[in-house]
């Protein structure tokens, strides 16, 4: 054990010695960090000054973000790995970081991420005041920034677990900052139980691969060989569960909706990507070739990504249509990594390129677009009060800039070319269907063409959703007073919404130049000498400029000097319509919630009160139901079980000093068995 | 005259060929099939350009918007319109067409989604029940048809080796001779996208179009808020929709029959229109006999569709040629 | 063949033995000074068979504090506390007699592998009265309801552990035999005391019943 | 013989004029200055070790630190002294808070046995003779005793009681142990026998196999029932729960670590003996074991306190492993870390209790309201003690799972794993109810800045030892 110790400290010395210009600028870093969990700490201080410490902290918050984004550009785009000097150490170890094409993508995502989160902010925490106690939420939401930097930039096992429960720990804080509702409460316990259940089998793979490999560095990590694929399932399950794939997403829709627009904006922009990040650092670079790891992927994700949909198709919720909608896009991303895989093992080179770059630059898009989504859906609760579809409504002529921006993110999340959601979703059908064409076994042809077909079907189910959101949330009249009132968001919050869906946009419109950048960064191994530029052959700046221009010409032509004249909504002569007339998100959902019967356990119960129900009915309920099987069948008998457990062994506790001493006899009594079997 | 004069003469041809198609053919297909339709049930029935007339008799006319719409029922109606007209452009459903961009066969797809969307979202910002009713059975027809649709086209894009329309559709049928199944590729798919088509367009033995119970339609109730120019709009955007998907089987077909027998291109043009307009009368016949299926059927109807174009992927996928 | 010191300590545990078939206090305690007794008097052999003078004073020790001072103490602790019987718990004490005496058969058989100490014919007979002077301790511990009955028991696991350390080991360093004595001693002051305040604030000394502290 | 003087001069000193006076005030002060001059003690009788670099320092024959155990006994005076310099705070608050002033006469007793206990603790460490370890832990069971029975009610009488004989007994199967060791020397080794460490550590091969594995056994479970050890713990959670919070910080913070360090001993000594493979496969299984039920027990829980004794079995359950893979640097990384942790939590749990008037834990809600300050301070511990990073635990956890799994005991570390979890989600879920949410009714509390000088102190400690090369430096020369 000495020896492990020393040898450490030795390399850590190594490490040292072999600093360079590189590492100063990492050094520049590591002090910003230091410098904003001071400033996390003052903001905790003066927290009593709320606005003030909210606008600092903000500001602070973007600053980090942009110093970031510098620290990128300045380093260009070697890589680079850096060991961090004697006082900042875990303990023991010293802690790795490593900035390479990989973490470099993860890391401007992220920055983008928070600078806009950051704007948004000052506005948002308005509606939230009492609520929240300003400085603790400031300072784990900077605790949980850096550590979600530390993660994909950390080089080794351990920083990365240790940054990763830093990350677990302070945003299951924040998902619980508004605590005095009891589902507030709830929702964060169920996410920390599950991610710290996810750590556990992290932290069993990553033993064992270190049992195996001799080394904590994730460099040294070979999954090719066939002891390796136990760990490689471990930590395969336990991505999944940290990014909610199916059917480990239960705690996904209860974290989403509780935790702050900005913090669920964060969390599912770019933390459930940060499972997609370790799947890439780890098995992909990591050689994985094992079959069966690479089907369970395949399947989880397929599976994954139309449960998803299905569910926020039926949601009633915004935020929670919205979670429901991420655990879709993850599993789509966890299906291109798994293609990506499968390609390589069938020595289709092309192909596996072509999957890889999808699963990242979706991973890029889905991370703006839906922290784009829950900034809005953040923007509407602060506003008009309610996330409930069945609340609001008629909210395009109160806040138009927010319904915009909602309108542009929905069509990306539809996929709906020119927008970003379209180009990966491109390249994704593109590897299936050059699967399909190239692989050899006429299997995966067929599995290729299901999946497509599936893909297909999700795709139809997302624009359901979306449009279903964008139409009862935002259309129509108002279904309540609440969202009667609602004003335009601030300022700020709008600012930051709109940076976002020029991100979109630009990602979508100049996606041939960002698929090169992505496919030449080569992610798939780790020696990026092996570079194969995966072409985009859409030309889709031009499609967008045909489609503007043609509106433009069609608007001017015939609509611009048409005579309109205004008149309510036809109301079939009944007079006046009153808002419940309108379809309400249930009923819009209804004729698709019906095909999908038996996955959703979905039912409506209707009454009919009145004499004469038939015709002169005086109150009409309706009430639709949605269990979901896996939450009641599978997990709530589970918890039951061990709580059963711990009730049982309680019960040895039982308070009578002679049994006390018995146990003591009896365990003599098996320990001296133990010592005559031995 | 020189090559170069000859091929700017030729591409001048065809830019006024496509204009006049694209301008003439959708409101002929509508007018045939009424034609039809009014011939079955012994009426001599409109002219064939009625359609076309009612359109700009629509456009003279002012248009009435209700109080609680936004921008966005106007908005949707302009953006469905020219996304129809570049899809017009993009897609090979006539076989003289001018240059166009990569018809890339999902891209293809994804851009009726976007007609689709702005369709729906200019449904429900009326706020009336049946704009609402129809979007959301629109929505439905949509998830049921879209993988058929795609599936076919995949189909086609995997036996032809390419996912570009183009190219899948100038994959001339004297390669495909060799490869066993190319006819009764085409021939599956060709008959996957009509009735994908009839579906998606909200035609008999899905939806009723003439009928005016307003609780069993769909694209009529979508557009019952919709007046004048912008009417005139969406109309013709339907139209051209229904043009389009049948050129393109019709092309399907074409190119089945000329997997047998071989034709000059001119023929192929030459049927290719005719088939539109055959196609167009079989509708209309289908309609005048077939009745309106239960709401709660239509979904078995479109298995047939799925089925039929996943049939077809396979055997190209199994048939397609390893190209490594 | 069986020493006179052998003989000292088996009379001893079968002395405990007898010891547990009654619930009568002041007997018990008696009888448990006898026992202790005969293991005084086992020590003085020891220290005179093998010439160790410090093993006197322990001897004496015994003699004058656990097998006096000890009973005496407890003796007037039930006086004062006026308990006389034991209620007995779970098995009656014929029957924990019997279990006792079963329990020093066994113990014979248990002991049979020791390894005979240094220049000894055998330890065989000392290690099975100290096994089974400790399972005698344990039963009293396990069937005695009254706080006092469950100090008994500790003394008389002491006493086994005593015994067998006493015939298995060439005498433990005399440090080691102080402090053992005199932690004994304290344990036993301490533990009457507790005695006293349970009296006091639960007006029974009956340790079965103080079972409000559980999961 | 100044040795004698050196270690125990202070702590008698004071226990004699915590008897003895009648200022109370005065009699605080004075506790905390003797304390830390204790703790100076210890260093300066370390200092050879700790810094000199020196293997071992004899004093007498019998008496002795080596490299391990010198940092077990700055650890212990440390502990000590946080507990003891914060209960004079705490008896204040007792009285303010609560209402119920604490007679001075029972504070007299505390402070007299709480001194005593920690001169046994001492001696539990520096004593280099197996007998005298095991009448120092003996020591420290009668003088601990008086710190349960602190309160004076039914519940400490029980868990006084309980504790007494259950400990009593346990350690009586320890000095059969030790006897046996002691015989087991006889047989060669040494002649005339000896319970010296160092002789019997070199002579360890000589040894009589037989008696000596009994003697291991009967040693595990002796100091095992003092340590806690799953299921002779029954007696833990009443004492820990039942005494006031300095005295349960000691208990949990110290004591459990002396218990251990009897245990490490005897390891130690069967490790260097051809057969050691029951000292090195029992220790492992049944400390994953003890984690393990730990774990489960944690789930239902109604006492704030009664909590923290389960997670201290945890705790001595990942410690007795570490015990088992026969490193001393995990074993003292881990108690380190686990007694700064939980010390501060003991204490921090006392002012909870002060405030809400109640162990119940139904009862404690929104703590972050009531007091901002100890409701972070109290979270920031929870997650140090249940192995979180950056913490201390989380390195040593981390550590001990990565020799385990090296050591190929992949279901230890498979049942280690499952129980981390478990703890964790339990601790968590409690620790969020005490912090979430509204008081349930009125909590009346002033918010002193003494309250929180020695947990924050221990707060930093944490961090420092989970952020920093501090442990490195510590640990090295084990």
């Amino acid at each position: 054990m000495r020896n492990y110790a020393i040898a450490l400290l030795d390399d850590r010395i190594e490490a040292g010695l072999h600093g360079n210009l590189l590492m100063k600028s990492a050094e520049i870093i590591l002090g910003t960090v230091v410098l904003l969990t001071l400033a996390a700490v003052a903001a905790f201080v003066l927290s009593h000054q709320k606005k003030l410490s909210n606008r600092l902290m903000s500001f602070l918050l973007c600053a980090l973000a942009a110093s970031s984004l510098a620290a990128l550009l300045g380093t260009g785009f070697q890589q680079f790995t850096y060991v961090t000097p004697a006082p900042f150490l875990l303990g023991v170890f010293p802690m790795s970081f490593r900035l390479d094409g990989l973490s470099r993508l993860f890391v401007g995502l992220l920055s983008l991420i928070l600078f806009s989160a950051g704007l948004f902010s000052t506005g948002y925490l308005k509606h939230l005041e009492g609520r929240i106690s300003s400085g603790l939420y400031w300072t784990t939401f900077l605790l949980f920034s850096l550590s979600m930097f530390g993660v994909v930039l950390s080089g080794d096992a351990i920083t990365f677990i240790v940054m990763w429960e830093i990350m677990s720990l302070s945003s299951a804080a924040l998902v619980g900052s508004d605590h005095s509702h009891h589902l507030v409460q709830k929702s964060a316990l169920i996410y920390l139980s599950a991610t710290r259940i996810a750590s556990g089998l992290l932290c069993g793979g990553f033993l064992w691969m270190h049992s195996l490999c001799g080394s904590w560095s994730f460099v040294d990590w070979n999954f090719g060989t066939a002891q390796a694929i136990f760990p490689a399932l471990l930590i395969l399950i336990g991505f999944c569960i940290k990014a909610g794939i199916w059917p480990f997403h239960i705690w996904l829709p209860y974290a989403y909706p509780a935790a702050p627009a900005t913090v669920s904006a964060v969390m599912s922009g770019f933390m459930s990507k940060i499972s997609i990040y370790g799947l890439i650092r780890i098995l992909v670079q990591g050689g994985l070739y094992a079959p069966e790891i690479i089907n369970l992927a395949f399947f989880l994700g397929a599976i994954s990504a139309f449960w998803g949909v299905l569910f926020a198709l039926v949601q009633n919720d915004l935020k929670r249509l919205l979670a429901y909608s991420s655990i879709e896009n993850i599993g789509l991303i966890l299906l291109a990594l798994a293609i990506a895989l499968k390609a390589r093992a069938a020595n289709l080179p092309i192909v596996a390129d072509i999957a890889m770059t999808a699963a990242v630059f979706h991973c890029l898009n889905h991370g703006l677009v839906k922290s784009l989504l829950f900034l809005c859906a953040g923007a509407v609760d602060s506003q008009a009060h309610t996330r409930d579809l069945h609340k609001l409504g008629g909210l395009a002529k109160k806040m138009p800039w927010t319904m915009a921006c909602f309108f542009l993110g929905s069509f990306s999340m539809c996929s709906i070319p020119p927008l970003n959601g379209f180009a990966s979703k491109w390249l994704i059908y593109q590897s299936l269907f050059q699967s399909a064409m190239l692989n050899v076994s006429y299997i995966e042809r067929g599995i290729a063409l299901a999946t497509i077909c599936l893909l297909s079907a999700v795709g139809a189910l997302a624009i359901a959703t979306f449009v279903k959101a964008m139409g009862v949330g935002f259309l129509g009249t108002s279904r309540s007073t609440m969202a009667e009132h609602a004003q335009e968001a601030s300022a700020g919050m709008r600012a930051s919404q709109s940076l976002l869906v020029v991100m979109c946009a630009g990602l979508g419109v100049f996606a041939s130049s960002a698929v090169k950048f992505i496919s030449q960064l080569s992610l798939l191994s780790r020696d990026s000498a092996a570079s194969t530029a995966v072409d985009f052959p859409l030309s889709i700046p031009l499609l967008t400029g045909l489609l503007v221009v043609t509106c433009l010409i069609v608007y001017l032509l015939f609509l611009e000097s048409s005579k309109v004249r205004i008149f309510k909504t036809w109301d079939c002569g009944f007079g006046a319509l009153s808002t419940k007339t309108q379809a309400s998100s249930d009923s819009f959902a209804q004729p698709l919630a019906r095909i999908f019967r038996p996955f959703l356990r979905y039912e409506t119960n209707s009454t009919i009160k009145g004499r004469d129900r038939r015709h002169f009915p005086e109150e009409i309920t309706v009430e639709v139901k949605i269990v979901s099987i896996l939450e009641s069948r599978i997990y709530l008998p589970s918890l039951a079980v061990i709580s059963l457990g711990a009730k049982g062994l309680a019960k040895l506790q039982a308070g009578s000093i002679h049994l006390y001493l018995i146990y003591v006899c009896s365990t003599l009594v098996i320990l001296l068995l133990v010592g005559t079997a031995l | 005259m020189n090559g170069a004069e000859l091929h700017l003469l030729r591409s001048c041809s065809h830019w006024v060929l496509f204009a006049l198609s694209v301008v003439f053919v959708p409101p002929l297909c509508l007018g045939i099939i009424r034609k039809t339709k009014a011939r079955l049930q012994n009426r001599i029935g409109p002219p064939l350009f009625q359609p076309l007339f009612d359109i700009l008799k629509l456009c003279r006319k002012g248009e009435t918007l209700s109080s609680t719409m936004s921008g966005t029922f106007r908005i949707s109606t302009v953006v469905v319109f020219a996304t129809m007209l570049v899809l017009a452009w993009m897609t090979p459903w006539l076989c003289f067409k001018p240059w166009s961009p990569n018809a890339d066969l999902f891209l293809i797809v994804y851009l009726f989604a976007l007609a689709r969307v702005f369709t729906l979202l200019g449904a429900l910002d009326s706020g009336s029940a049946f704009g609402a009713f129809g979007a959301s059975r629109e929505v439905t027809l949509g998830l049921l048809v879209e993988p058929a649709l795609l599936l076919g086209l995949v189909a086609l894009g995997i036996f032809c080796g390419s996912s570009d329309l183009r190219l899948v559709f100038a994959y001339s049928p004297l390669q495909s001779t060799g490869v066993s199944g190319a006819p009764g590729i085409w021939l599956l798919v060709g008959v996957s996208i009509l009735l994908s088509s009839l579906v998606e367009l909200s035609r008999m033995p899905v939806d009723d179009p003439t009928t005016h119970l307003e609780l069993t339609m769909v694209h009529e109730a979508m557009v019952l808020e919709a007046s004048g120019r912008n009417l005139a709009l969406i109309e013709f955007a339907h139209a051209l929709r229904m043009s389009i998907l049948f050129g393109l089987s019709a092309q399907c077909f074409v190119h089945a029959a000329a997997a047998v027998w071989r034709m000059s291109p001119l023929t192929q043009g030459i049927l290719n229109i005719a088939g539109i307009g055959l196609i167009a009368i079989s509708v209309g016949v289908l309609e005048s006999l077939s009745v309106k299926l239960q709401w709660r059927k239509v979904p078995e109807f479109v298995a047939y569709v799925v089925s039929m174009s996943l049939l077809a992927a396979l055997v190209a996928a199994g048939s397609g040629v390893t190209k490594l | 063949m069986m020493s006179p010191i052998d003989l000292c300590v088996l009379s001893a545990a079968v002395l405990a033995c007898l010891m547990v078939g009654s619930l009568h206090l002041r007997l018990n305690l008696w009888m448990y000074g006898a026992t202790t007794m005969f293991i005084a008097l086992a020590t003085a052999m020891t220290a005179q068979a093998h010439a160790e003078i410090s093993l006197i004073y322990i001897a004496l020790l015994i003699a004058a504090l656990k097998s006096a001072g000890i009973p005496l103490f407890l003796v007037w602790t039930s006086e004062k506390l006026n308990v006389h019987r034991d209620v007995g718990a779970m098995i009656p004490p014929p029957l924990a007699m019997h279990l006792s005496i079963g329990l020093f058969a066994l113990s014979f058989i248990l002991t049979r592998g020791l390894p005979a100490p240094e220049m000894e014919a055998t330890g065989w007979y000392g290690a099975a009265a100290g096994i089974s002077l400790l399972f005698t301790g344990l039963v009293v511990m396990l069937t005695r309801r009254l706080a006092i009955g469950q100090i008994l028991g500790f003394l008389v696991i002491e006493n086994g552990i005593y015994v067998f350390a006493l015939t298995q080991t060439l005498g433990m360093p005399l440090l080691v035999e102080m402090g053992v004595l005199l932690d004994m001693l304290v344990g036993v002051m301490v533990s009457g005391l507790l005695v006293f305040k349970i009296q006091k604030s639960f007006e029974h000394i009956d340790v079965a019943q103080l079972t409000s502290l559980k999961e | 013989m100044e040795f004698f003087a050196s270690l125990s001069a202070f702590p008698i000193l004071g226990a004699v004029m915590a008897a003895g006076s009648s200022r109370i005030e005065q009699l605080r002060r004075l506790v905390i200055i003797i304390i830390w001059l204790q703790v100076i003690v210890a260093a300066f009788l370390c200092a050879p070790v700790l810094a000199g670099g020196a293997a071992l320092v004899r004093f007498t024959p019998d008496f002795a630190v080596d490299r391990i155990s010198a940092s077990f006994l700055m650890l212990t005076n440390f502990v000590a002294a946080c507990s003891l310099s914060h209960s004079p705070t705490f008896f204040r608050n007792e009285g303010l808070i609560t209402g119920k002033t604490v007679p001075p006469e029972h504070e007299r007793l505390f402070y007299a046995s709480a001194l005593l206990f920690v001169l046994a603790m001492n001696f539990v460490f520096v004593s280099d003779n197996l007998g005298l370890l095991w009448v120092s832990i003996e020591a420290t069971t009668l003088f601990s005793a008086g710190l349960v029975y602190f309160s004076r009610d039914k519940h400490a009488l029980e868990a006084t009681w309980k504790y007494l004989m259950v400990c009593s007994v346990g350690i009586a199967f320890a000095l059969l142990g030790t006897i046996l060791i002691f015989a087991a020397s006889q047989h060669g080794a040494v002649p005339g026998g000896s319970l010296n460490v160092r002789q019997l550590l070199g002579c360890a091969k000589q040894l009589e196999p037989k008696l000596l594995e009994l003697g291991y056994i009967f040693c595990l479970l002796g100091y095992g029932t003092k340590a806690g050890i799953f299921p002779l713990h029954t007696w833990l959670p009443d004492a820990h729960s039942e005494a006031p919070a300095p005295a349960s910080a000691m208990l949990s913070g110290a004591l459990l670590n002396c218990a251990l360090f009897a245990i490490w001993r005897v390891t130690e000594l069967v490790r260097l003996t051809e057969h050691h493979a029951i000292c090195e496969t029992v220790p492992v299984f049944w400390g994953a074991l003890t984690a393990l039920a730990a774990g489960f027990f944690l789930v239902h829980q109604y006492g704030i306190k009664r909590l923290w004794a389960y997670s201290s079995i945890e705790n001595v359950g990942i410690m007795l492993v570490a015990i088992g893979l026969g490193s001393p640097l995990l074993f003292f990384l881990q108690a380190l870390n686990h007694s700064v942790a939980k010390v501060a939590l003991f204490l921090l749990s006392g002012n909870i209790i002060q405030y809400y008037k109640t162990k119940d834990l139904s009862q404690i809600r929104g703590l972050l309201q009531v007091s901002p300050t100890c409701g972070i301070l109290f979270a920031i511990c929870a997650a140090a003690v249940t192995g979180m990073p950056p913490f201390g635990a989380f390195i040593a956890e981390w550590l001990i799972l990565a020799k385990s799994a090296d050591a190929m005991q992949g279901i230890a570390v498979g049942m280690l794993l499952i129980a981390l979890a478990i703890s964790f989600v339990a601790v968590s879920i409690h620790v969020s109810k005490i912090l979430w949410g509204v008081p349930k009714h009125e909590v009346a509390q002033q918010e002193t800045f003494s309250k929180y000088l020695i947990p924050s102190l221990l707060c930093l400690c944490t961090i420092i030892l989970g952020l920093t090369a501090l442990p490195l430096i510590m640990v090295k020369p084990i």
